[in-house]
């Protein structure tokens, strides 16, 4: 077996213990003081330091088979704020990724029959941009988001237990607005089906009321520029609390009508397997969760003494209004800090202090949003849901701080 | 030029009639070209008819290289048929979703309850790699073939638009879907107002002791790459080394 | 001289005027529609789209003669919302740009004499990432932005006007707190010397109440990861509300002082020249301001009808409290809409409706914020500092709209 | 394994204790390393001296490539001599600041109120692609020969730590700094509460007229690319195209 690296075993840069006159890196001065750098532009579009190459989005090993009917998981574990940087969104593709040239793109709006809206309308990309836009910041996370960890502890990083999870601001229309051009008959279409351009030409059904209160946006814009291609350049649905299956990327059509449209991916995967071996169909909402980032599995503290505890916190239903933190395992919280802007629908980042006496310890956090819903244990959970669902695992997540400094992923 | 208009405080009328002239009327033929949806009403499924024999040879040479001869592979996806019998035929529910049925996979036959759903997506999506290249009797053939693999339809039976709600009818799994839930966002499917789950706001003592359930077992910790390299070279942590050296 | 290419003369995907049976981009499905897309993780990193290369950071050419003391522009015109995105931020320079080691790097507090401090003190990114840090959204915008255009109208588009402007998601330690754990002595130590580790070791003094007050950061993240090296990777100063150049890159040194340290950019540069001759020395905040990023210079309107105008909006004493927004050069305004969230000394974006009748129209726009301070027009400004100021330009600009559908660069 | 500790709840003292071990205190060495700065009371300037004629010979062979022989260059930067008179030695102000005085550029000589400003400079960044190479004699030297081309040092002048400020008295500009404005964040510089600046809230009929004052002419506008090239694909507008071919 494995024999775990303690904190003694990582050369770390630490400044402390500093013998002699003192640090080479300061004594010696480095080149890059004594030296020209790079001219602006040498990047006309630039890039993250090569020394953080490491943070990449990754595939899971054995969870699926084929790359483009496949998940990338962000790198939770270096993540700061709530901002998720556009080169490491989190993908999840069905049929492989696309970059569509959007001067060629359209938006089709039909119904299902001709009564449910007064004109069937094509939209071109320079149309849709002419219109009145908003931005939103909102998080996106995929159903199946830390399903492997429903039965028990699967993966060994926070990338993966929760890497199916990103956050931007997003620019677009709001799709309410798109249909009243139409002319849709709002009391007879209850239901939209968004259809994706690629080849699996992915399509969910929508509730109206959530397009009703102006959430749903048809959005081109990701953190100020275009979506990126592997988000869904040049459109995409935002459905905001709702699972990422639902923002349709590559949005092509949206069609309105009085009937759920029982999609593939509403019929056959994002069901949810309950204990009486139904299952749950067009579970939506992601609710209330959150997970510490740091420390997570698969790290080792460096020192004893100060570290900070921090992490994401999310609701489908609104805002979070509070976040708590354990160090025991449960027995015992205490609220975390808030880091602002909290917004509805949004990550909202949390900090707590620790000081690590070089004892084992089990992190936790526990979210509760502004309808009152707390994050559940996994007893809470399976007590209702048993451990089949795949999708829409909530539980507090709990990391293991061995006394060696290396951190586990755990159940308990 | 140089001199500067009044165009202030345009109406909402007047901004509603400039936004009504952005976008034009879709036509018939390109409607036809992009709703392909059918509904679990067969809303939208065109007209056309296949055999299950027709649907053998198709399968045979543009599915079988991916789902396996008998669809049972899971070499690029999970099984398409297996797990289901004449008696959930019956009842419309499939016994081997219960706990304990000790059934390996839940292939797609086992969870599918309207056959639309088959339809839409391998009209739309399959062959995977030329998506929308099969032909309306195309789809029926081998929709009906995939089913006859089930043993949900006899190996003589023709699938059309107008035998396919007998069909529906004999799905497994028809009655194993629930609305009755809290995770829809609005009222269109009834369900219930209330979330089944609830967590506990408990701040202190919460529970006597604290027992690791689950531990991760280190073949899994071991199994994704080397974590030391999925870290950040500074911080407060690095990545534990997970690279055969390591783990010697 | 050049003929204007009218609305007329641009290829325009446009999803009007269909003719026959339909728009061929529809009835003969694309590629991707047919076909199996790219893989997850294809870019463990990822970037924009290929048709989103016209959007880049660029120098104005005969501004600056050396590319390692330079600066490139942002292409507000086309950005969307708030957030930057970090490989289009706008880059200046004064000795090139590094990417610098943070195993190496380290941070110095020390005192102008022995009496500031009860400890010189050295911290490494290890350290410092462990303490206690906050995420907070802030522009930064260069002292020298809109500076060309202080004698008149000068440059193209709103890229070189105002490109020296971009916004993000900081995080990072609270200088405060790192003061505190060297026991600075807060009375006599009135000023600091920020000083970078490039060529130029950038200096420059930040007064004691802003850092009091708890807003200056000792910054590594930047939208989610780490800053990018033009951006200081692996630590800057950031400085909200205040000139960009204080924002020092690539950190170093904290002096603690008891009077301001006269550098070389604050007393040969960055000095604002006034009428009567002297300049004003240590002027650090960027005042209310405001800019319409579309329609803008050297865009071209390909229709006419509904037109979204949006802008930016910005202030270094607080939030943006509102917008106006004139189409006929500033003989009549109107309320712009605000996109939320609106954050202090943070980038606002605006909104405001336009139905273009094809007849010339000059934009504006003009912020107020939340101290009561309104952004000036050029008359009002040059009535104070004249035209020979160099940098705080906060002017209103204008963009003059032809009736051939070309936007221009004005003043009025 | 598995038993979970309590470390709930650290007191703000505990907290204190543990960041305080965080960092090291900075030796002796290291900081005079990196201390270099110099104030204008010349707090930190090292001990030294150097010559004009020392000077010269640095300057010629390490500077004038970039900013010329007589420091009049704008190849890489704006000029460092010029425009300074003996008057405004005398006044500590210089006259051709002042509006219409027809100087072509602002020379750093024309602007720098405070010597410290230039040796701190010199010594931390210059030569340009060799920084922190100078000895401080040498900063001394060709600071002073830098003033001996602005005519303020003569020729046979010898520039050291004892008679800097002597030569401070001499700048130009000494006295053309003020700081009563209101950009300063803070109290520590005095400056003014009330901003300077202050638009109008008018919203109807603000002006009679309006006319255009400036336009930016059609060299500039064509002088920055294609415009064309630096807006997006799609949208309400492209660019304007100011190719060769476009304004041929
Ligand atoms: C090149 C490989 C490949 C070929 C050939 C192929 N498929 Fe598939 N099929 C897949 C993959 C991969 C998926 C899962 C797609 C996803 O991720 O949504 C799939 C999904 C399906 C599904 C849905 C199963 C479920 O449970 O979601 C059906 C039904 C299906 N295929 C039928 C067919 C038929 C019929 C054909 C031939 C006409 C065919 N496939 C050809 C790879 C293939
Ligand atoms: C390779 C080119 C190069 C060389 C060699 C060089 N310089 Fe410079 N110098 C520059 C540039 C470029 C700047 C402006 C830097 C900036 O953008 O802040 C500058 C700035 C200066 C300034 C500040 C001027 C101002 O107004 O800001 C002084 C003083 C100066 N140099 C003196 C020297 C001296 C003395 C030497 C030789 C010991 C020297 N330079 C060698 C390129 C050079
Ligand atoms: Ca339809
Ligand atoms: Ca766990
Ligand atoms: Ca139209
Ligand atoms: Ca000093
Ligand atoms: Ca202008
Ligand atoms: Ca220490
Ligand atoms: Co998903
Ligand atoms: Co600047």
């Amino acid at each position: 077996a494995a024999a775990a690296a303690g904190a003694g075993a990582v050369a770390a840069g630490q400044a402390t213990a500093q013998e002699g006159a003192g640090d080479p890196n300061i004594l010696n001065l480095p080149a890059h003081s004594k030296g020209l750098g790079q001219p602006v532009a040498a990047r006309p579009y630039g890039l993250p330091s090569e020394f953080e190459k490491n943070l990449q989005r990754r595939e899971s090993p054995g969870l699926t088979r084929v790359g483009q009917g496949s998940v990338s998981f962000c790198p939770l574990q270096g993540l700061f704020g709530i901002i998720t940087p556009s080169g490491l969104h989190f993908e999840r593709h069905h049929q492989g990724w696309w970059d569509i040239d959007p001067g060629k793109h359209r938006l089709m709006v039909n119904g299902s029959d001709a009564s449910m809206l007064k004109r069937p309308m094509v939209f071109s990309m320079d149309e849709l941009m002419r219109m009145p836009h908003v931005s939103r910041m909102h998080f996106i996370e995929c159903g199946a988001n830390t399903g492997m960890e429903w039965g028990n502890a699967a993966v060994p990083t926070v990338q993966y237990t929760h890497g199916m999870l990103s956050c931007s601001e997003f620019t677009g229309v709001p799709l309410r607005a798109i249909l009243e051009l139409c002319g849709v008959d709002f009391k007879r279409a209850r239901f939209i089906l968004a259809e994706g351009a690629d080849g699996s030409s992915m399509t969910r059904t929508i509730p109206m009321s959530l397009i009703m209160s102006g959430e749903v946006l048809v959005a081109y814009g990701q953190n100020g520029e275009m979506l990126r291609p592997e988000n869904g350049y040049p459109l995409r649905l935002v459905v905001p609390g709702v699972q990422g299956v639902s923002w349709v990327k590559y949005l092509r059509r949206i069609e309105v009508g009085d009937m759920p449209y029982g999609t593939k991916d509403e019929t056959i995967h994002y069901v949810d397997l309950m204990p009486d071996g139904t299952h749950r169909q067009y579970t939506s909402i992601q609710e209330v969760k959150s997970v510490v980032t740091s420390p997570s599995g698969g790290q080792v503290l460096l020192q004893k003494g100060f570290h900070n505890i921090t992490g994401l916190a999310w609701s489908g239903r609104g805002r979070i209004r509070r976040v708590d933190v354990s160090t025991d395992g449960g027995r015992n919280w205490r609220p975390a800090r808030l880091e602002g802007p909290v917004l509805a629908k949004c990550l909202t980042r949390f900090n707590a202090d620790f000081v690590w006496d070089g004892q084992a310890a089990i992190f936790q956090s526990r979210a509760v949003d502004e309808t009152g819903q707390i994050q559940p244990t996994y007893a809470d959970l399976r007590k209702v849901r048993a451990s089949r669902s795949i999708y829409h695992n909530n539980a507090i997540q709990s990391w293991s701080l061995e006394e060696n400094g290396e951190v586990k992923n755990v159940q308990v | 030029q140089g001199t500067a208009g009044q165009k202030m405080a345009e109406s909402s009328a007047g901004k509603r009639a400039a936004l009504m002239r952005l976008g034009r009327t879709a036509t018939p033929a390109e409607i036809k070209a992009w709703d392909i949806d059918v509904r679990p009403d067969f809303k939208g499924l065109p007209k056309g008819r296949g055999s299950v024999q027709q649907g053998e040879v198709l399968w045979e040479a543009q599915c079988a290289s991916c789902h396996g001869t008998f669809a049972e592979s899971s070499d690029v996806f999970t099984p398409i048929a297996g797990g289901v019998t004449p008696q959930d035929m019956k009842n419309g529910r499939v016994d081997s979703l219960m706990p304990g049925a000790n059934q390996p996979n839940r292939t797609t036959l086992m969870k599918v309850s309207t056959l639309s759903t088959l339809w839409d997506y391998i009209h739309r999506a399959m062959p995977w790699n030329a998506p929308k290249s099969l032909s309306a009797d195309d789809v029926y053939a081998v929709t009906a073939y995939i089913l006859n693999l089930g043993n949900i339809l006899p190996a003589d039976f023709t699938l059309s638009d107008s035998n396919i709600r007998e069909v529906q009818a004999r799905l497994p799994n028809r009655n194993g879907m629930s609305t009755a839930h809290a995770l829809w966002p609005g009222k269109e499917l009834g369900g219930i107002a209330k979330p089944d789950v609830q967590g506990s706001a408990c701040m202190s003592n919460c529970r006597a002791e604290v027992v690791i359930k689950s531990f991760l077992p280190d073949y899994a910790r071991n199994a994704h790459g080397n974590l030391a390299d999925q870290s950040r070279l500074v911080g407060p942590s690095r990545g534990i080394r997970t690279d055969s050296q390591a783990i010697a």
